[in-house]
């Protein structure tokens, strides 16, 4: 691991802004804002694929390939349902598209 | 600043890029910091319903770019596994995207947030053995990691549990050991002393398998004994920590896109939970570790004893041809009964006869933050007329008919009156204001807090026995013929 | 990663914290990290009244923190100097923030904007010429380099040019030359080329003070010309440079509590640019490089040609008396008049007759952003009595006076009408749609658009020729002898 | 200069945060939000400082010191003004303190 600095700075940075944004999405959406969340934080693919590309023992490179599975999983299904969510979402006016 | 330094940079720089180039590994760093800014602009952009869409839109390609970006890490070694990975990930995902039925999201994201933090966790267990292989593990990683892996598999039993008990796998009768608290805090102890002693003594990799069973075993043994009706808040906790261990992994991988998504994740998952707890009164604690205990809860007797009227579809149809004013309050009922289709027509053919609806949604109401306004939006009622219960509260003094559909805790009375009550001090939709209370449920059975509620006993309110559904189309039939 | 870089890191940690251990460079970045969170709740803080005073008390600490971090990491070196120039600078420093007055706010801000960046620009020469003395500059931190010492130079020489106007000390009437926007270019792409020069060589270190001066140049080109209605937006804009510049400097510097605090800055100037720009409907490129052709501007004449009615205090004070509500609209004029405290006066006298007064605070009202708001809190008027201008503009119908003091352009009609006039399209204060319109004024002079007006020629329009201050004065003082 | 990753990062996040947080603060104290940005900015005390100490040569010393001087000025002034300002508003209710 490098040097931890830059990363606590991140990680104080991330945070404040990710309580800033998500106090403001509307409870109307908080069912899709817990899929989509879910799907980004599935982002852990990368460190996946890095452990299993790597394959530095067939054990590591067997968890990889789980760990791919599990967060694909998360990917495909977290942004596809909260679109399927969102698309339900209508005015008054506008019809559903 | 030496003169070594810059050198070291670029090893360094190499070294972040594992085999790959330093060009390469710039043009990899690229992709995430673009992919950083997208996910970014993907919550500001959910904020509102307009232009939600696009902000999947944004978190779509950053996961593309970023993905990608890795993938050109590695041209030179073969992954056949990772292709097989992601083919079969998206083979499990895509159906469960496909077909799931809105009512099961609750249930859905508990899962995902298993499979979230068992990847985190076996992410995390790949890369203690191979550190310790090459025996490169300084103090400071190996407690990051620790902790890592901790959260990933605590979260990851966790989130399974609270899977089967949204699912009905598993009975939610299950309830706590007597003394489940000490053996939680026993669990957590030991698993945090097996964190210290690998931060200490990082090459002893027999610690190693030890912590991840403390973990999986505190996890069941936390989530096993939680009421269903905590479930959601629990879930967001979990998902909390999900973000948290991604975030971890982030620096243990000198990944800053890592360190930045997860912590995304865990804001989300923390708000949520303090929303919910707010909304039911309750503190973190008290969901996790309080236990109701049912002396307090006062008999079903007392409260109903000869007091409830029961109605039928006709007379509720009858009622509703009066109507000037109709509030409709959804809860957990409506999901179970799949009424939402009904309630649209139900909507459509009193606002035809001119009649104003609305509908109060419970920060509560349901299994999940939103649950309704999902379910509503799916059966494609308009979401201006979705009221929060601060907005729509002082309204139900002009209401001439509230028709509560599957709803109990979050309309009942006993929060404000009975200090003693499981659900004492929980905001809830004062619906007795109204002229006529409807209340649609099977049976007098309680909700998910498992006490009576006086309301379904209030002199304004007619019980309308029967599912939630079925319920609904027979009024439906009733006003169209009454018409 | 490969097993150099452990080693590796070490030294870089060494390196980051000059000549200090690295367990003091951690407790140093430790402190940073620290003062980096209180910055962002200082300004989290300063959202609301309430909680504004605390943010300013988070700042404090945080600066502390991080100066104190500072000089520990120095124990060994003696900073004689150091000490010296704080001690110098507070002296400056004090002075300036105990008899400031309130009206002196927008000079000084343009002057606390020219220091911040002499300092960027300083330290940065500095570190060019340490650098190049041992050879070590890379090609990207050149490039950093040069945009930062570039920015940080047109910024100061900007900013002194901005206080220069605004302090009168330079003529407003100073206006660019025919091809002054020829002139400004040339000077920045000249200054660009020396900065990709040395971008290239590093070490021709001749070219460095012509970059400097280039950044002057232009500072002082691309201000001079200017109008002064102008001035705010562009020292907004040199706000978000001084942000950038400082920003920049903690890239070179590896420090990352400077570009956190360089990019808040940057941001905040960015944003209050854009309001500005919005409330005047101005693009940036205009608010530069546009000049308002005399040409189109309407005669005085043809507009005010024997329209114009004049009152006395007297009358003023006689259609006070009647009034039920009254809204007043201060401008720029009333910080020059420093009428502010005779407000309060008419406020008060005009409260305990039970009249509803209020106060139309347009934008761009004055010479800064709150500009008005400030001056009004200063004279102790609650702020809740100050009304944004699209909350007030609807209510003008139902008011009875509209007091304006000092404001012109602000509240000019040909706003809507006018298409060709230098502020068409801005959105102003229709004061028009209020019973009778007061507006107090030393002539028929212009604002600083430089146009005519037509309200001050409108049937239910009269003009009190007085300064401000005194005008209200008399109003007040008629006021109480009416009683 | 160490890498760039980590600080181009820490600028993306913190550029964000400022929008977001900034958006919020209300047009009343626009005026304060300028002199207290304009303080927290003068933070480059601390590069001043750096410079002045490690004082390589005369030459950065000096310019250290000026800058030194300037960043001060802005630190003591700032804070102090944006804090003389904001105790002169009150609401209604309240008297001023
Ligand atoms: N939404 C969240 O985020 C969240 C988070 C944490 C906790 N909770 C908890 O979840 C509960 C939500 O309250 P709620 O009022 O929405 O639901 P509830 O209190 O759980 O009550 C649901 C009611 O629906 C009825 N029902 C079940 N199936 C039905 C069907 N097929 N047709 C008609 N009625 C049916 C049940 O009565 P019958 O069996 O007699 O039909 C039951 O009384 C609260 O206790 C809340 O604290 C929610
Ligand atoms: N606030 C900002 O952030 C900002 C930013 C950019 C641009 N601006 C520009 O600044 C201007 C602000 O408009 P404004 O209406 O507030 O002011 P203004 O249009 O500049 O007009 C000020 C008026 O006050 C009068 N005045 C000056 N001294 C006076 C005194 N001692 N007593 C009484 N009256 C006095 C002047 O008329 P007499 O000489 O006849 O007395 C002048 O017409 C706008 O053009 C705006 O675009 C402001």
């Amino acid at each position: 691991m490098t040097d931890l600095e830059p990363k606590l700075f991140v990680f104080l940075l991330a945070t404040f802004l990710g309580l800033e944004v998500i106090r403001r999405v509307s409870p109307l959406l908080h069912t899709p804002l817990m899929s989509l969340t879910n799907a980004i934080s599935a982002i852990v693919v990368v460190a996946a694929i890095q452990v299993t590309a790597e394959g530095h023992s067939n054990f590591s490179t067997f968890l990889g390939t789980l760990a791919v599975i599990a967060a694909t999983t998360n990917i495909v299904g977290g942004f596809w349902i909260t679109d399927r969510m969102l698309k339900m979402f209508r005015r008054e006016s506008s019809r559903r598209e | 600043m030496n003169s070594l330094f810059p050198t070291c940079i670029l090893l360094a720089q190499a070294g972040d890029a594992g085999h790959a180039t330093s060009a390469a590994s710039v043009l990899v760093w690229a992709s995430y910091l673009i992919a950083a800014a997208l996910f970014i602009l993907s919550l500001k952009w959910l904020s509102h319903p307009r232009t939600a869409r696009r902000g999947v839109r944004a978190g779509e390609i950053g996961m593309a770019l970023a993905v990608i970006g890795t993938l050109l890490m590695y041209e030179v070694v073969d992954f056949k596994w990772v292709l097989i990975g992601m083919v079969l990930g998206s083979l499990i995902g895509a159906p469960m995207a496909i077909w799931m039925p809105m009512t099961a999201v609750p249930q859905r994201t508990a899962l995902s947030h298993a499979f979230g933090a068992l990847a985190a966790a076996l992410v995390g267990t790949a890369h203690y053995y191979e550190f310790n292989d090459t025996g490169r593990i300084d103090h400071i990683t190996m407690a990051i990691l620790a902790i890592e892996v901790l959260l990933g598999s605590l979260t990851f039993t966790g989130s399974l549990v609270a899977f089967g008990k949204l699912q009905e796998l598993i009975p939610s009768s299950v309830k706590g050991l007597p003394n489940q608290n000490l053996i939680n805090f026993s669990l957590l102890g030991a698993a945090l002393l097996a964190a210290i002693w690998l931060t200490i003594f990082p090459t002893h990799h027999l610690v190693f398998p030890l912590l991840v069973l403390l973990g999986l075993a505190f996890g069941l043994s936390l989530v096993l004994p939680i009421g269903g009706a905590d479930m959601p808040t629990v879930i967001s906790l979990l998902n909390s920590y999900a973000g948290l261990s991604a975030s971890l992994m982030g620096f243990v991988l000198d990944n800053y896109l890592l360190i930045i998504a997860g912590a995304l994740d865990g804001s989300s998952g923390l708000i949520l939970s303090i929303i919910m707890c707010k909304a039911m009164n309750r503190s973190f604690t008290n969901v996790l570790f309080g236990r109701i205990d049912a002396s307090a809860v006062a008999s079903a007797d007392d409260v109903y004893g000869g007091k409830v009227k029961s109605a039928t579809a006709e007379d509720v149809a009858m009622l509703l041809d009066g109507a000037r004013r109709v509030v409709v309050v959804p809860g957990y009922g409506m999901a179970v009964a799949q009424a939402q289709h009904a309630v649209h027509d139900l909507f459509d053919i009193l606002e035809s006869r001119g009649t104003e609806v609305e509908f109060a949604i419970h920060p509560v109401a349901g299994r999940m933050p939103g649950h309704m306004n999902v379910l509503l939006a799916e059966a494609d009622i308009p979401y201006d007329k979705l009221k929060e219960m601060d907005e729509i509260n002082p309204t139900f003094g002009q209401t001439d008919v509230a028709i509560v559909i599957g709803a109990n805790d979050v309309v009942n009375p006993l929060a404000k009156t009975d200090p003693k009550s499981p659900i004492a001090g929980m905001p809830i939709l004062n619906v007795g204001a109204a002229r006529t209370v409807v209340v649609v449920k099977r049976s007098l059975s309680p909700g998910f807090a498992g006490i009576p509620n006086p309301l379904f006993a209030a002199d304004n309110t007619l019980m309308l026995f029967e599912d939630g559904k079925k319920a609904i189309v027979d009024v439906v039939a009733a006003l169209k013929e009454a018409a």
